[in-house]
């Protein structure tokens, strides 16, 4: 069986590291602060204390007045897993996040991805372009405030 | 004086070979392959911003077309994370049964990637056909569980939505004795054969620690000896109570990824013999009062995975609260195993192109979704 | 290079050679004359006699026979069974189906309630052509009005004829499948053979008495 | 009027029926009265020699036609499947409806296309095809021509179809059909040689460049005088005609149709045609050369045991092209220049010390020549098929990595577990 990390000891471990960059946690998760999340994903790969060398996943949420990025990350040698959150885009403008391909190269796809799919530009990341839908295409789609072809013809035959 | 320079050719969205709708912007050197870039998107349907606004069983019915060579693993994936989400006690007649229907599946698949992949290799389709008509049987048993073939929503949370009809007892035991023989004949046509073993040992290398940083995950990874199976590091279901062996193979080049696929198969019908054994009369699924047909789960978020036929396949869901999923994010292992696309084409042949891109036995259902 | 595998491969290839093809001919069969009179019950010599024209047709394997084939009583099919007097209108399918594609329009007054008071249904469409066979309209029906057809054979050059209107649905035979309905799925039931009589008795349960029912809802 | 045409059973059946007067079409019924007067034999001439071609050329067609359902239906049994069986009495129709279907087709040119070179290379392609068969025994007397240097006419008249391939993917301008062109180069120019090689053993022993004369040579088929010999020429030719396993030009998986991309119409249905029809030819090839043509118990017609042979040649391709994958071009290559061009080396010396020993050999002696020829020949067939696998092994274990991986060697400490969070 995978352990889960609690997240109030991992951001405890983590804070060890850089107290700075742990904006809060719970049992589970662990929310980092934006600026530090390059580091602090350094720190969980390299460190072997954590030992985090498996990237299972990485997403993000639309929160209507943020953002949240989520690392579903594993670590082989200790089976054990955990969850780092990132809030970014307070107030809905400019989400913007360092990418971390450096770290996991499996980060790629899914990072192009959630920027395409919800607009947060990942700095750094070696190829910056949308994955699913084509250049120019407006607007992000999984975004809340996004107005989907069946809304905006409903909405023109509302008047 | 002669001059050389590389040309560029589209390969896809429509070509015979690409497993759906892949675009690929290969850039060859004479006959060497010097540069990929995949293209993505052709066959997107947006199933995450679909899921947002339908009910949780309903987004179910999403997860069949995702990956559609194995939908019931894609339900399996998905109602662990909605059982996850809501604190749902599943009915232990519908876990097995449940698991039963997710190892005949992944059989199907695997047929289905090594008949692929020696049609890439160039046999004018009879191998392929071979597979195909094993996993016809193994589809004939699901349209028996659950009156459809490939896009079944056979899952419910808390287990399935019927018992098994009782044909289809032993109609499981006839097929489960045929495909050991339909994997030999696949195998004796595929390790033994000299042409397949030179063109597919030592091409497409790829290294263990740079396929676990490129989050590959699936047979690609155990080919490369890394002993990486959810069913057994992190056992879901009751695999717990499963013994099964994990095959490995040290040389991560496109041979060992599909002998992985075909000793999994064979390990699949040991653990579905193992089911058989287990399993018991009672409930195929919680009553209406503990799980109802309108889920509304409490906020919060939940991420399940399993070990699906192509590597880690998970759910990642929000819920607000509502009857809807707030986000429904799929961990697609077909997607992120391409990621190494590049460093595995990068210096073979234009003929190997197809056969390294087939050994990752990725599905454009689940790529794009 | 060069070696016995290669040999193995022609040995696999013509083991399957020799095998029976494992082909269903749908929808129709291409049968020589032994076969055309065996299934006409006659032997060949007769059966020449009898029919010249489709013996000699049948010596050229030209000659066809029909081919049902074998599928599961829980088959989704997209003839849908409705069953007007058991529903109540109570549009759960409409709400269960992921693509909306049920058209359900009532009004009060209606006599065939099964529980209660229902409406009078006046528009009951399902538009096949979009629909995904998932079944979740059948499992979200209450009072087990709404079936799965085991049928598969509806194809048309328009695609508004793929609209089933509440009169076809009536008008259609009967022929529901077993998904979510387990009470069809004993050993004698054939869709194609078996109808029900007594489409009251396609229900899971009887219509529960009054006290019943006010034990149901009312104590609740 | 030359003599070599007389000789053909169908052209002079047809010329003393045309010509008027000719001392030469007297045959054991007697004088034959033409239909021509007197001086216009050069017009029966002509003509006999255009209803030979007509009949000859139709006959190929039909028996593409033929031999496309034929393939197909063999597809459809070594699959395990039917075949065709809809289109009039077991399926034969088939290939007729789909003739017909090519024909109708819309004729479309890309618009960067040569369009010169793109229509030519279809023409290029079907004309070396029918040219093979024109110089095959395919029974006592029946053949349109036997050149005293058929062989030699045959190995250069297929040389073409590499032009016409190379033609029609360069006119096609389209750059997976030009993949397709540069394979066919290579894979058809290397070939040749292993191709012309082989038949050195059996010119040897047949004293003749002939094909007839080589059929009469045959006291046994040279099958068993020269396995290595037939060996390469049965691979070398299934390289010629692009069959698997060295389909490296129309390669299905990689290139969807090669070089045929483009072509659509009856161009693409001429190019189908050609292949085919090669097919046929180089099974008809084997069949003269390797097991002695039509010749066979005199109980059947000389034609019947020549079709029969044929056919299973064809049916051992298609058993071939059905049971193995494609090789690499490098593998290809690779087994033409360091083991079929060897191969037949050792194949020459063989023969020719064989021959030198028995310059004309009786039963026996022939007997004794095909013992010691298998004997050269199993063994140097495996010892160059390990030295053409030492070193894909090589290359398997440069992928070979020391340590595995580490998985679950440490454990977390219970402290930090999330212990709620279980089951």
């Amino acid at each position: 069986m995978t352990d889960e990390w609690n997240g109030n000891s991992l951001a405890t471990a983590l804070a060890g590291e850089n107290p700075d960059a742990i904006e809060s946690c719970n049992r589970t998760d662990v929310w980092v602060k934006g600026e530090h999340i390059l580091q602090i994903c350094f720190t969980l790969r390299d460190n072997p204390e954590f030992g985090f060398d498996l990237l299972n996943s990485l997403t993000a949420v639309d929160y209507l007045d943020y953002f949240e990025v989520v690392y579903h990350i594993t670590s082989l040698k200790k089976n054990a897993s955990a969850v780092i959150k990132t809030k970014v885009g307070q107030g809905r403008n400019n989400p913007v996040l360092a990418s971390v391909v450096n770290v996991w190269r499996g980060a790629d796809y899914q990072e192009r991805e959630v920027w395409d799919l919800f607009g947060i530009t990942f700095e750094g990341h070696p190829n910056h372009k949308r994955l699913f839908l084509w250049e120019g295409y407006p607007g992000h789609p999984l975004r809340k405030d996004y107005i989907t072809y069946d809304q905006s013809i409903n909405s023109e035959e509302r008047g | 004086m002669s001059t050389t320079e590389p040309i560029t050719v589209n390969l896809g969205p429509q070509h015979p070979s690409t497993h759906g709708v892949f675009r690929m912007r290969v850039t060859f050197d004479g006959e060497e392959i010097i540069d990929v870039e995949p293209v993505f998107g052709y066959l997107h349907r947006g199933s995450e911003k679909l899921a947002e606004e339908r009910t949780y069983t309903q987004v179910l019915t999403l997860t069949d077309r995702m990956d559609y060579v194995s939908s019931m693993l894609n339900n399996q994936a998905y109602m662990l994370a909605v059982e996850k989400l809501c604190n749902v006690e599943p009915s232990p007649r519908g876990v097995w049964l449940r698991m039963i229907a997710a190892e005949l599946q992944r059989v199907a698949s695997h047929l289905v990637a090594t008949g692929f992949l020696i049609q890439d290799l160039g046999a004018l389709g009879t191998p392929l056909i071979y597979a195909m008509r094993q996993r016809e049987y193994i589809l004939d048993l699901f349209e028996m569980l659950c009156g459809a073939r490939i896009t079944n929503s056979y899952l419910r949370p808390g287990g399935v939505f019927m018992d098994a009809p009782d044909e289809f007892w032993p109609a499981l035991d006839k097929v489960l004795n045929d495909i050991p023989n339909a994997l030999d004949e696949l195998e004796e046509l595929l390790s033994g054969n000299e042409i397949i073993t030179s063109r597919t040992q030592g091409v497409s290398i790829l290294l263990p620690e740079t396929m676990v940083n490129a989050s590959i995950t699936g047979p690609m990874l155990r080919a490369g000896s890394v002993d990486w199976d959810l069913r057994h590091r992190n056992p879901y279901d009751f695999y717990d109570q499963i013994n099964f062996q994990r095959p490995l193979h040290s040389s991560s080049d496109n041979f060992a990824r599909f002998w992985v696929r075909i000793q999994e198969a064979r390990e699949s019908v040991k653990i579905i013999y193992q089911c058989l054994e287990r399993i018991e009369p009672g409930c195929v699924r919680p009553s209406f009062h503990d799980v109802p047909r309108l889920i509304r789960p409490e906020p919060g978020d939940a991420y399940a995975a399993i070990e699906g036929s192509k590597g880690e396949l998970g759910f990642y869901l929000v819920s607000d609260g509502s009857i809807a999923p707030y986000r429904c994010h799929v961990r697609a292992p077909s997607l992120i195993n391409l990621t190494l696309l590049r460093e595995m084409l990068v210096g073979t042949l234009f003929n190997d192109l197809f056969v390294s891109f087939g050994s990752i036995d990725l599905n454009m259902g689940e790529v794009d979704r | 290079m060069i070696g016995l595998g290669l040999l193995k491969g022609l040995k696999v290839t013509l083991f399957n050679f020799i095998r029976k093809p494992v082909t269903i001919q749908y929808p129709n069969r291409r049968v020589g004359l032994f076969t055309i009179s065996a299934a006409n019950s006659t032997n060949p010599f007769k059966f020449f006699i009898k029919q010249p024209k489709t013996a000699i047709k049948s010596l050229l394997n030209m000659a066809t026979i029909p081919v049902k084939i074998p599928q599961s009583s829980r088959f989704r099919g997209n003839e849908f069974t409705w069953f007007e007097d058991r529903c109540t209108g109570c549009a759960s399918c409409a709400k269960f189906c992921p693509l909306g594609i049920i058209e359900i329009v009532t009004q009060p007054g209606g006599t065939d309630g099964q529980e209660g008071e229902s409406y009078a249904i006046d528009v009951f469409d399902i538009d096949i052509g979009r629909c995904m066979f998932c079944g979740l309209c059948v499992e979200a029906c209450p009072y087990d009005a709404l079936h799965m057809g085991t049928l598969f054979e509806r194809s048309g050059p328009v695609r508004n004829n793929l609209i089933v209107t509440k009169e076809e649905l009536i008008e259609n035979q009967k022929k529901p499948s077993s998904w979510y309905r387990p009470q069809f799925e004993d050993d004698s039931f054939n869709p194609f053979e078996s109808e029900i009589d007594n489409h009251r008795q396609a229900g899971r349960h009887e219509k529960p008495s009054d006290e019943d029912m006010h034990n149901d809802w009312v104590n609740r | 009027m030359t003599d070599f045409l007389y000789e053909n059973v169908i052209f002079r059946l047809i010329y003393c029926n045309l010509s008027g007067s000719s001392d030469k079409c007297v045959n054991e019924y007697g004088y034959v009265q033409g239909i021509f007067p007197a001086g216009f034999e050069w017009l029966a001439f002509l003509l006999a020699g255009f209803l030979l071609a007509f009949i000859f050329i139709n006959g190929i067609l039909g028996a593409v036609i033929l031999s496309i359902w034929g393939e197909r239906r063999l597809y459809g049994r070594f699959q395990n499947r039917l075949g065709p069986n809809r289109w009039g009495p077991w399926g034969l129709f088939s290939s007729v409806a789909d003739a017909i279907k090519v024909m109708f087709k819309e004729d479309v040119v890309p618009s960067d296309a040569d369009r010169l070179l793109f229509n030519i290379a279809p023409i290029l392609m079907v004309f070396p095809v029918f040219m093979i068969f024109s110089v095959i025994p395919m029974g006592i007397g029946t053949f349109v021509v036997d050149l005293n240097v058929g062989l030699l006419f045959i190995l250069s008249v297929t040389s073409m179809s590499g032009l016409a391939v190379v033609i029609a993917a360069w006119a096609s301008g389209n750059r997976i059909a030009i993949f397709s062109g540069l394979r066919a180069v290579a894979v058809l120019i290397s070939y040749e040689i292993p191709m012309a090689l082989s038949l050195v053993g059996v010119l040897m022993f047949a004293g003749t460049l002939s094909l007839g004369g080589i059929v009469e040579q045959q006291k046994i088929p040279f099958i068993l005088l020269q396995p290595l010999g037939f060996f390469v020429f049965f691979l070398a030719s299934l390289a010629e005609i692009n069959r698997t396993p060295f389909d490296l030009t129309e390669a299905e998986s990689e290139l969807g149709a090669g070089y045929l991309n483009d072509y659509s119409s009856m161009k693409f249905g001429i190019f189908f045609l050609a292949e085919f029809a090669a097919t046929i030819g180089s099974s008809a090839i084997i069949t003269t050369v390797f097991l002695s043509g039509w010749k066979g118990p005199d109980i059947l017609p000389s034609q019947f045991w020549f079709l029969l042979k044929l056919v299973i040649v064809l049916i051992a391709i298609v058993w071939v092209r059905m049971s193995w994958p494609r090789l690499r071009i490098d593998q290809i290559l690779e087994l033409a220049w360091k083991g079929l061009f060897e191969l037949t080396l050792i194949n020459i010396v063989a023969t020719a010390i064989l021959v030198t020993i028995w310059p004309n050999p009786t039963m026996g002696e022939i007997w004794i020549m095909a013992g010691i020829n298998w004997l050269v020949a199993i063994p140097s067939v495996i010892v160059v098929g390990k030295v053409l696998r030492r070193k894909d092994n090589k290359t398997i274990q440069a992928g070979r990595d020391n340590e595995p991986y580490p998985v679950g060697t440490e454990t977390l400490a219970p402290s930090l577990v999330n212990k709620v969070g279980e089951k």
